[in-house]
């Protein structure tokens, strides 16, 4: 451990091609577009900003009720509502062209070729410096998290999007699979130029008194604390044999869940739920990393990263 | 719209289950508009629980008033607050009610529909009057600070403990019914449950009046951002669209909402 | 809905065998074998006993720390530490036996021949009412978690047990799966009388101060209200196929969990890690089923479970 | 073993951090031996929080004493109980010390060990000495409540601010020198970090005295049930088992423990 109580602490990371100046985004479907919460935080301190998913074409998403407070998070049923490319490209893209942040845009299709072309039409909007590839969405019945659940499947959709795009490619892994390492391997050989995990978890919740489940989807996505635990596992399994970077998120409400993120192999983390309940959070987070790596002697986030001792 | 650390300088239970809650909140204040509302993180909750939206009832030097009814989890942790206490309160949030009415402002409110309706009579250019409604008489509130203000007040209880027996959109018919006689026009401006809501829009546009109506919808983030909290609506040229509750609400007029 | 106030309610409950006289047992793992709790609890009033998974000999299970607390529940990785079939038979049996409840007793092996074996023997100890198959328990090498991922492999053990044994045979599940359909049919088509879901999810912490995973075992299963959503959505999913009775478990805090579960399928249902916060809570759960069955007019079990409303 | 809702009777500071409880709980507080400890669901936690087990501190006259370094989570969340508010507590458990000492009680104790070790010098049969080792001054408590129950104190502080400078051990070293120099013999009773532990068990090995040490294992059921807490041991003939330190113990025999 060297002193660096004074030495600049280089916070910078490269996740598959976007030049992130701290390891530090925000989930997808948590921070809206950006300028929702600008008003709240400064946007342009966020290593990135990653939107809320979006399809070829306007979306309407999931009747109400979207969402259940639960024990250790939520569960919500949002449905990718969205306004489409041309829409996103057109109402959203110059507020976030103006932050200068990197803008990492989530996408979904119902099937390779809508993937795809959303890839495609992407790559001209100026601005976006990367895709995450939702594939592991549990709100949507085509597409979604019975696309990323199957190995080949996997495969061919980020090998279709691979040949639409140049930009950096971001699948988003499915969480419930017993074997976390074959869809990383499946992915980056198709081509991915980095991972993200953890998406929600499939989850339910039944009013007793009604009888009827609380989500008019009936089923939806469980985050928030609860799957903290289980996504540092993922992660942790994920980074023995991923070869690109991991985008690392689940249950983050502070520092010390992003640090054990990257310990785990993380190198960069999403802050998801949290915004909700303290829109700075993400900020908070960036500074407590810092201040970690001062603490311990760490001059850059190489130190960081995968430095979990296992003996 | 800022995220600040208030704290309470008062609390006092109205009711059995209504309270009204006073913190010290300068910034948010200032800047509030009736109609609009503020988004709570409850101390003693978990550090993963969602905040709590609540409507603005006052906001004058410094000090914003919330009114709240105790209904579950968050609103029972609430009611142990006690002046000092600190809490992260951001507002002010939504669009907030428009300020001068087309002829005689008709205020309608149901429970804790009453908060930004209280609010609302203490800004808007005309005095009017306001229908309060609920299922028994302790659902009847604030119905002396609306008298102080120079307000008219009518009250509905549906088991007839109070005022007259039947439903709030009864006294609005009646109220209507007088207004037009004296050749006056009128504008609603309501507050409450959903079935009351509609009822109220209904009787707007069978009027051709104009209806301002705050909806209540669970909300997560309460800025725009998560699309938890959506309604369909209508433009002026008949094509519709998904507004978010706390973005481009929570107040609409009647024509726009399609139910 | 009928006035049932003063009428009988039939609580009872036939789990693929096992005649329970309520449908709430304990989760494996949770109660020891039973006496540990019976100076503070009323055993005799649960409607089975299950037991701490064991295989054919002693085990020591693993190193401490062997549990972390985490939000909304905790992660063990006590690694199935036990005394082997014959001393499970001569050391706790005896006072299983005095109870007058029906056992069931986990089992695990590190392979098809040793879960058989371990069945043989069971099969011939007087008192045991039912075995719950271990396939899927995160905390140990050899197999657990792995058997249970795959659905060839369960359906191969299944069938193998059975053949060793005429006891009612509970498969338990493991829950990081896609598809749960595909591992019911599978465990029912090999003979299961029975299911038993959700085993804990797997799971990590990491201590960012000593760089070190938490656990000895490094990995381990979290279990809690943060795994009841995930847990509630399997149970309504497997119901949709099973056509054995589902005894459902995972975040049972009271009597609403276990409702919740029934309604979403479940014949029966074990509290686990509540027992350690509150040793009465399974007591509660039965009071509250009853109290509820009441309240909604039920006069049996078979008017709760499934009763979910979906429209 | 039982398992009640008790009172909070009295709780205070007694450094900036070791707090004092005291709770009525009648049926634990009769039942109570030295050595043995209570399970404690901490309010204000989350529903699903683990208990926490506490040493007896005391237990006279229905009331439950006990002795708590405010170190986490859960104790800092205890700090806040006040007198009239209520807590679930499972007592008592595990085995205890033996109270019939063979020669001299020696009463070794580090931090919050002093806790066990001060309930059982005033059930021991015969009076002794108690050593009490910390960091610093602050970590040396009960020093006053020993001497007024006619017990001898030696205090070792590693900083030097308190007694004499250096570890516990070294005081248990001189106190052993000097008993056998009387030609009596002496029985060791420990509790505190696990190092100190050890190096008790050893003297108490070399000198061939008996040792009983109370180890401090983090608990999740607390009677046996789950296995979190085992510990390996040493039977008469050699044989080794594994037991739980909750239901077999927290008291050992040195001897007994495999490290
Ligand atoms: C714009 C707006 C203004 C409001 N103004 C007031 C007010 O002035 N006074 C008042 O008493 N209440 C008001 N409410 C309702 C208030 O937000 C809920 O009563 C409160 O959130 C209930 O929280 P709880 O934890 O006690 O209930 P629980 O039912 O335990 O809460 C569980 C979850 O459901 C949400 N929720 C429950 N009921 C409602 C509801 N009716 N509307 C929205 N979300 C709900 C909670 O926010 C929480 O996320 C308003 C709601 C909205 C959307
Ligand atoms: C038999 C026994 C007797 C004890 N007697 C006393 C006593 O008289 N006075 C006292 O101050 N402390 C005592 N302890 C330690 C006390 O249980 C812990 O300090 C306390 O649980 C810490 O809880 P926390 O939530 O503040 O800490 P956190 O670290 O936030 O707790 C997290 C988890 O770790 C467990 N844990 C943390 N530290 C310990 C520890 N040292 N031992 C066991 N579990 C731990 C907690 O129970 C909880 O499950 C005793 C422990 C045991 C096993
Ligand atoms: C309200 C909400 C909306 C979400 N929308 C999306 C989405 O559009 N696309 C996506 O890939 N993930 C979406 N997610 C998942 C998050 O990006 C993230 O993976 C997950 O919430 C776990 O992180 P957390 O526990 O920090 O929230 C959404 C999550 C929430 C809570
Ligand atoms: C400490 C502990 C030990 C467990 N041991 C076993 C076991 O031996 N066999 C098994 O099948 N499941 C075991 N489990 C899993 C539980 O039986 C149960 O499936 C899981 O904890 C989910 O229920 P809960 O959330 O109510 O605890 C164990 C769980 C815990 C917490
Ligand atoms: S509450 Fe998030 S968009 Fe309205
Ligand atoms: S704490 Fe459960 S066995 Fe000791």
């Amino acid at each position: 451990m060297v002193d660096v109580a004074s030495q600049k602490i280089d916070m910078a990371v490269d996740l598959g091609g976007i030049r992130m100046r701290n390891p530090v985004t925000v989930a997808s479907g948590t921070f809206g577009y950006g300028q929702e919460y600008a008003g709240l935080v400064d946007v342009t301190r966020l290593g990135a900003i990653t939107v809320k998913g979006i399809r070829l074409g306007e979306w309407a998403g999931n009747p109400l009720p979207r969402h259940v407070e639960v024990p250790g998070g939520m569960l919500n049923a949002i449905g990718l509502q969205g306004p489409g490319v041309e829409g996103f490209a057109r109402e959203y893209m110059p507020f976030l062209r103006s932050t200068g942040v990197p803008v990492i845009v989530n996408i979904w299709g119902t099937d390779e070729n809508e993937y795809a072309e959303v890839a495609r039409r992407l790559s001209d909007v100026e601005g976006v410096s990367g895709l995450e590839l939702n594939i592991s969405c549990p709100n949507v019945k085509e597409g979604g998290n019975a696309f990323g659940t199957d190995p080949r499947t996997v495969a061919a959709l980020v090998a279709a999007v691979r040949r639409a795009t140049k930009l950096p490619l971001i699948p988003k892994l499915a969480p419930n699979v017993p074997d976390i390492k074959v869809f990383v391997r499946a992915a980056q050989d198709a081509g991915a130029d980095a991972l993200s995990m953890i998406n929600t978890l499939p989850a339910m919740a039944i009013d007793i008194e009604s009888k009827r489940p609380i989500l008019a989807n009936k089923v939806g996505g469980l985050s928030g604390s609860a799957i903290h635990p289980v996504a540092v596992k993922l992660v942790w399994e994920a980074a023995k044999v991923a070869q690109v970077p991991i985008l690392a998120m689940g249950g983050i409400m502070g520092p010390e869940q992003a640090i054990e993120f990257m310990l785990a192999g993380a190198a960069a983390v999403a802050v998801g739920t949290a915004n909700f309940i303290d829109p700075s959070v993400s900020l908070r987070v960036i500074d407590g990393i810092e201040a970690y790596m001062r603490r311990h002697g760490m001059g850059s986030l190489r130190e960081l990263t995968g430095a979990v001792v296992c003996d | 719209m800022v995220d600040m650390l208030c704290e309470v300088l008062g609390h006092k239970p109205l009711t059995e289950v209504y309270w009204e809650l006073d913190i010290a909140a300068p910034d948010i204040a200032e800047q509030a508009r009736p109609g609009q509302f503020v988004h709570v993180r409850v101390p003693g909750l978990e550090a993963v629980s969602l905040r709590r939206p609540f409507s603005i009832f006052g906001a004058e030097g410094g000090t914003l008033k919330i009114l709240y009814k105790n209904v579950g989890r968050g609103t029972a942790e609430m009611t142990r607050l006690s002046a000092g206490d600190r809490l992260q309160v951001i507002g002010p949030l939504g669009n907030g009610f428009p300020l001068c009415a087309e002829g005689v402002p008709v205020l309608v409110a149901g429970g804790y529909g009453v908060a930004p309706l209280f609010f609302l009579a203490g800004r808007l250019e005309r005095k009017g009057v306001v229908l309060i409604g609920g299922r028994t008489a302790a659902d009847i509130l604030a119905r002396d600070d609306f008298e102080r203000i120079g307000w008219r007040v009518q009250v509905a209880t549906q088991d007839g403990s109070l005022g007259t027996e039947g439903l709030v959109t009864d006294l609005l018919d009646k109220e209507l019914a007088g207004v037009c006689a004296e050749g006056d026009a009128a504008e609603f401006f309501a507050c409450g449950p959903e079935g009351m809501l509609r009822a109220v829009g209904e009787r707007a546009v069978a009027a051709g009046l104009r209806g301002w109506l705050s909806l209540d919808k669970r909300m997560v983030c309460g800025v725009g951002a998560c699309l938890a909290c959506v309604q369909k609506l209508r433009r002026a040229d008949g094509s519709t669209w998904i507004g978010r509750v706390c973005h481009d609400g929570p107040v609409f007029e009647a024509r726009e909402i399609v139910w």
